[in-house]
């Protein structure tokens, strides 16, 4: 058992976490950034949020072989984080603002996903 | 004695994490300046005379390194400047790190250190000078590095 | 007009150079230039070597050779820290520019080491 | 032409470039010491040419070499005509060839940094022509005729009627030499925006040739300023010198700005003073 | 007709291996695409062969500019792992080399901003100064550029009578430097010239932009970490947020200008309300769970995310940097501006691309 995990509100869907981004975007949230762990064969996303220097995070489960949403409609600034996961876990986000195909960070001799 | 006057440097920065390049930079500011010795940073390659690498290679900036030490003209030298440039340093075995910069091009005088002193980085410019020097009484040509797509040396 | 002063400021004072190769500041005594092994007491432990962030030491039990890559230190003295025989100290000359170097060093004694080495 | 000219020309070619070279020294070294910094030694232009002769020649097209040759070439022949007193409107235009002759090259040879440094050189021509050309107006005006000689044989110097010209000669020595905040196309230190912008593409003997180009434009150009008075060299070389060192000074305590803006300061305020200058040498119909 | 540039990788305004294809219309930016990479290393990873301890240094080496603070955060994190309380002299120690460190930085970056505009002179008058804060830390730590300050459980170096000397005296000598300074680059004609109305976000912009630092405070947005309770002691050392309105690059400069003074300031105070006692806290067992930890570095905020799992290799250590939520920011500012200013525009949000990359 873990102990000093994080607060976090799960998310079930991917329909939800657009909605939920969407409401804290409204509310005057921050985006701070996202962190993508691996998690029984699938990833685990955890979005971070910031507003008044109080942290918002949502967890967000995808199940193995299920294309995440991209927030990156919502806020810009996601579209970075994104696609370093694409390079970096060969995850393929749906509707990103500027998709760079795997190659952000490596070229095709690189090795493959390689935190995946 | 025509070139060790007034060497040229281009600085590259292939994988550094900052450290080394601000301490080349420093190398030409007053407390050290290196223009004392004719030392020159000059931005394009095709006046350069000596090559100044900081940081390892990695699989996307290889072709960068390769095309800028392709039009260097002869003579040239390749000078490279901290830990990562010499062996790969602590990044050494990262998973897109190839290694120092000797296994893709030619290197002639290494200098230790994360970070290197400013006066360690002008110590190696004058191993250079000689370098050259000599390079250039022995007509000696750099060779040319091919470039090929992305491909990377198989000991790597 | 800030920076008229400043320029006839530094045309009338001695410029900021120091000479550096011919005119040396003595480095300080804090400053961290290259590691020194004295290989009196090693036990060749291998703790240096597990300590060792960039992976630059290298002890052989066999050979009783214990190597250093001084292109790859990065001067964290963890391996002086570490080391329970106090054999590594920093010295603050700056390492020596120019080929590769590998610092090779025999350890003439070794007795059987007291603490049993981390796994 | 006798021989005595030739032996002065011949002169000429050799003196020039020495000079040029030492001014081009002083420059990198007071450049040094208003930075607090000790600077390279007073023959450090001469170490750079000699060094870049013996390397090897890049070029991206052959065509690359004739411009350079026909830079040098045209920037010794306007040297040459103002050391022969030779009509001041002529020595403009060949001038100005010279100027075209590297945009040109820069142009031929494809990289973007080069094209735009040179376009940049093309407003920097825009900008200081005008002011060039009124100057020679004023010789005129003032003379009645061209030629350089008649202002040399003239007994009061041409400052006495023009020193709104002269200042505004300054700020072209500023562009020529390409000097902050003038520098955007290509200069010596500064390499933040376009790398070496229109000599990008130069190398060893070729860029050579350019910085030996360069010395004599120096000459030349502090040439320009001589003329304000001839009566007494020592006071023209003064002159020119005082000009020269203010130009350096400038550079060190000024940023970059744009191209716009310095044909703006040319077309407007520079021109504007030239233009106050020479219509009171219209008016008042004064002569040396 | 459009022209593509490409700005980099290789270009000598910036030390670092930065590239933008830049779409040209007449002179004037119309789009702007980064490409990254250049700098990847992927530290990320290196957490499977290097236990906790030895993570802190290659966290140092992230980005040689702002060093410590990445070694700081990185160890604060994993303490909150341990859930242990580091002694208040440690916690003073690093906001020292912190605060020094963020001088060091702000001198760096003004120095290269001058050189961004054409201004060499002030480009060499800012790093001559720079070299006394060098000195001092090179004093304190042993090293000019990596400080390696701090460790889990506190800090490896603890502060002298002379080292505070030092301090104190490299306050006197530099503050007035950096007013000098502070005059050039805030009334100075031409340097008015090339910064006023360049580039400007709104407050409401940089906000949604999810910007960080200097570039969002200097927008009005008043966001500074150490006002935050994540590092509580800049509290007592009465911290208030330096925050420009205008949002343009003139804005921005003088944000980190103040910051300079701040940063004097707060040198000064913890200097003179540094407790005696130890520096390090002994740290029994292998850090487990899960803890997010940011603070404040010369370029904004930084995010850590550490897991561990019970042994003394972590799980997963998650980066945010300041320069990657600055980024994107580029993207909405370059398109309008003229050629002449991307340097400029590049150089304002203070980019790190060893930070960004990692």
């Amino acid at each position: 058992m873990l102990e000093n995990t994080i607060e976090a509100t799960e998310i079930k869907n991917g329909a939800e976490l657009l909605k939920t981004v969407e409401g804290l975007k409204n509310d005057g949230y921050r985006y701070a950034t996202m962190i993508c762990l691996k998690a029984n064969d699938g990833h685990d996303f955890i979005y971070i949020f910031d507003k008044d220097y109080k942290l918002k995070n949502l967890r967000y489960f995808v199940k193995p072989g299920e294309k995440p949403k991209s927030v990156s409609g919502i806020y810009l600034c996601a579209l970075l984080i994104e696609n370093e996961y694409q390079d970096l876990f060969g995850l393929t986000f749906e509707g990103l603002a500027i998709d760079f195909k795997g190659h952000l960070y490596l070229t095709p001799n690189s090795p493959k996903a390689p935190l995946a | 004695m025509s070139l060790a006057k007034s060497p040229w440097i281009i600085h590259v920065n292939c994988n550094s994490c900052n450290g080394c390049d601000i301490e080349v930079v420093a190398c030409l500011t007053p407390l050290y300046d290196a223009e004392r010795f004719g030392v020159l940073n000059i931005g394009t390659p095709k006046q350069a005379d000596i090559m100044v690498v900081t940081g390892s290679i990695n699989y996307k900036n290889v072709n960068v390194l390769k095309n800028i030490y392709n039009q260097i003209p002869d003579p040239k030298v390749v000078l490279a400047v901290g830990a990562c440039a010499s062996t790969g340093g602590i990044f050494h075995d990262c998973y897109n790190v190839i290694g120092g910069v000797d296994q893709i091009i030619p290197v002639d005088a290494y200098v230790p250190g994360c970070c290197p002193r400013p006066e360690a980085i002008l110590d190696g410019v004058v191993a250079a000078l000689s370098i050259l020097e000599s390079k250039s009484q022995g007509k000696i040509k750099g060779k040319e590095v091919k470039l090929k797509g992305n491909e990377v040396p198989s000991n790597a | 007009m800030g920076m008229l002063n400043l320029v006839l400021t530094n045309i009338s004072r001695k410029p900021a150079t120091r000479l550096y190769p011919f005119e040396i500041r003595a480095p300080y005594a804090e400053f961290k230039g290259k590691i020194v092994f004295n290989p009196e007491n090693c036990i060749l432990c291998g703790i240096c070597q597990k300590k060792c962030p960039p992976d630059a030491i290298k002890v052989t039990k066999d050979e009783k050779k214990w190597e250093l890559n001084v292109f790859r230190c990065i001067m964290c003295t963890e391996c002086v820290t570490s080391c329970p025989k106090d054999c590594i100290i920093i010295s603050n000359e700056r390492a020596k520019t120019g080929a590769k170097e590998y610092i090779k060093i025999l350890v003439p004694k070794v007795d059987t080491p007291k603490a049993a080495p981390p796994k | 032409m006798n021989m005595n000219d030739v032996l002065i020309a011949i002169l000429v070619l050799i003196v020039a470039p020495i000079v040029g070279c030492l001014a081009a020294g002083i420059d990198r070294r007071i450049t040094a010491r208003l930075q607090g910094r000790v600077g390279p030694p007073l023959l450090q232009p001469y170490y750079d040419v000699r060094k870049l002769l013996s390397k090897d020649n890049m070029v991206v097209n052959k065509s690359q070499n004739f411009f350079v040759v026909v830079y040098l070439v045209f920037i010794v022949l306007s040297l040459l005509m103002l050391i022969f007193r030779q009509d001041i409107l002529m020595i403009i235009f060949v001038y100005t060839v010279a100027s075209i002759a590297l945009v040109v090259g820069g142009m031929s040879t494809g990289s973007p940094y080069a094209r735009i440094g040179s376009s940049r050189e093309i407003m920097a021509i825009l900008a200081y022509e005008p002011i060039l050309i009124l100057y020679a107006l004023a010789i005129y005006l003032l003379t009645g005729t061209f030629k350089l000689s008649a202002v040399v044989d003239a007994s009061t110097p041409l400052l006495a009627y023009t020193p709104l010209i002269f200042i505004a000669m300054i700020f072209v020595l500023n562009i020529k030499l390409k000097k902050s905040p003038f520098d955007y196309s290509t200069s010596h230190h500064a390499h933040q925006e376009l790398v070496k912008g229109m000599l990008t593409e130069y190398s060893g003997p070729g860029f050579a040739i350019i910085e030996v180009a360069h010395f004599y434009e120096y000459v030349f150009l502090t040439g320009l300023l001589f003329v304000f008075w001839t009566v007494n060299p020592l006071i023209g070389f003064l002159l020119s010198t005082a000009a020269f060192l203010l130009v350096i000074v400038i550079d060190n305590i000024t940023a970059r700005i744009y191209w716009q803006w310095m044909l703006k300061l040319s077309w407007t305020f520079l021109l504007g003073i030239s233009i106050v200058n020479i219509a009171f040498l219209y008016f008042s119909g004064v002569k040396l | 007709m459009t022209t593509v540039i490409p700005f980099g990788p290789q270009h000598p305004v910036l030390p670092e291996p930065v590239s933008l294809k830049l779409e040209i219309d007449n002179d004037v930016v119309v789009g702007a695409l980064p490409s990254l990479g250049y700098v990847h290393r992927g530290l990320e990873k290196f957490i499977d062969t290097k236990d906790y301890n030895q993570t802190t240094y290659i966290c140092e080496r992230i980005c040689g500019i702002c060093s410590a603070l990445h070694g700081i955060t990185y160890t604060m994190a994993v303490e909150k792992l341990f859930d242990v309380e580091i002694p208040e002299r440690a916690q003073y120690i690093r906001v020292i080399i912190g605060e020094l460190n963020r001088v060091h930085s702000h001198l760096l970056w003004l120095g290269l901003f001058a050189d961004g505009f054409g201004f060499e002179s002030l480009f060499y008058e800012c790093w001559k100064y720079r070299e006394t804060v060098l000195d001092v830390l090179e004093r304190i730590t042993g090293n000019r550029v990596i400080h390696s300050i701090s460790k889990v459980g506190g800090a490896s170096k603890d502060l002298t009578k002379e080292h505070i000397d030092l301090i104190l005296k490299m306050c006197d000598t530099v503050e007035p430097q950096v007013k000098d300074l502070e005059k050039v680059f805030v009334n100075n004609y031409s340097v008015k010239q090339r910064l006023v109305g360049l580039a400007t976000m709104s407050k409401q912009l940089a906000y949604e932009a999810g910007t960080a630092g200097p570039t969002l405070r200097g927008s009005g947005n008043s966001i500074d970490l150490r006002e935050s309770a994540d590092w509580d002691i800049y509290k007592d050392l009465g911290f208030k947020p330096a925050v420009e309105k205008d949002g343009d690059c003139y804005a921005r400069t003088k944000v980190r200008i103040t910051e300079l003074y701040d940063s004097f300031k707060l040198l000064r105070n913890a200097i003179s309300k540094m407790p005696n006692g130890e520096i390090t806290t002994p740290i029994k067992g292998f850090p487990t769970g899960e803890a997010i930890m940011r603070t404040e570095q010369p370029r904004g905020e930084v995010v850590y995310y550490v897991k561990g799992k019970g042994t003394k290799n972590l799980e997963r250590l998650k980066i945010r940097t300041p320069t990657f939520a600055n980024i994107p920011s580029l993207l909405l500012t370059l398109p309008g501006i003229k050629l002449a200013d991307v340097p400029i525009v590049v150089l304002t949000i203070d980019p790190c691309i060893s930070c960004t990359e990692r």
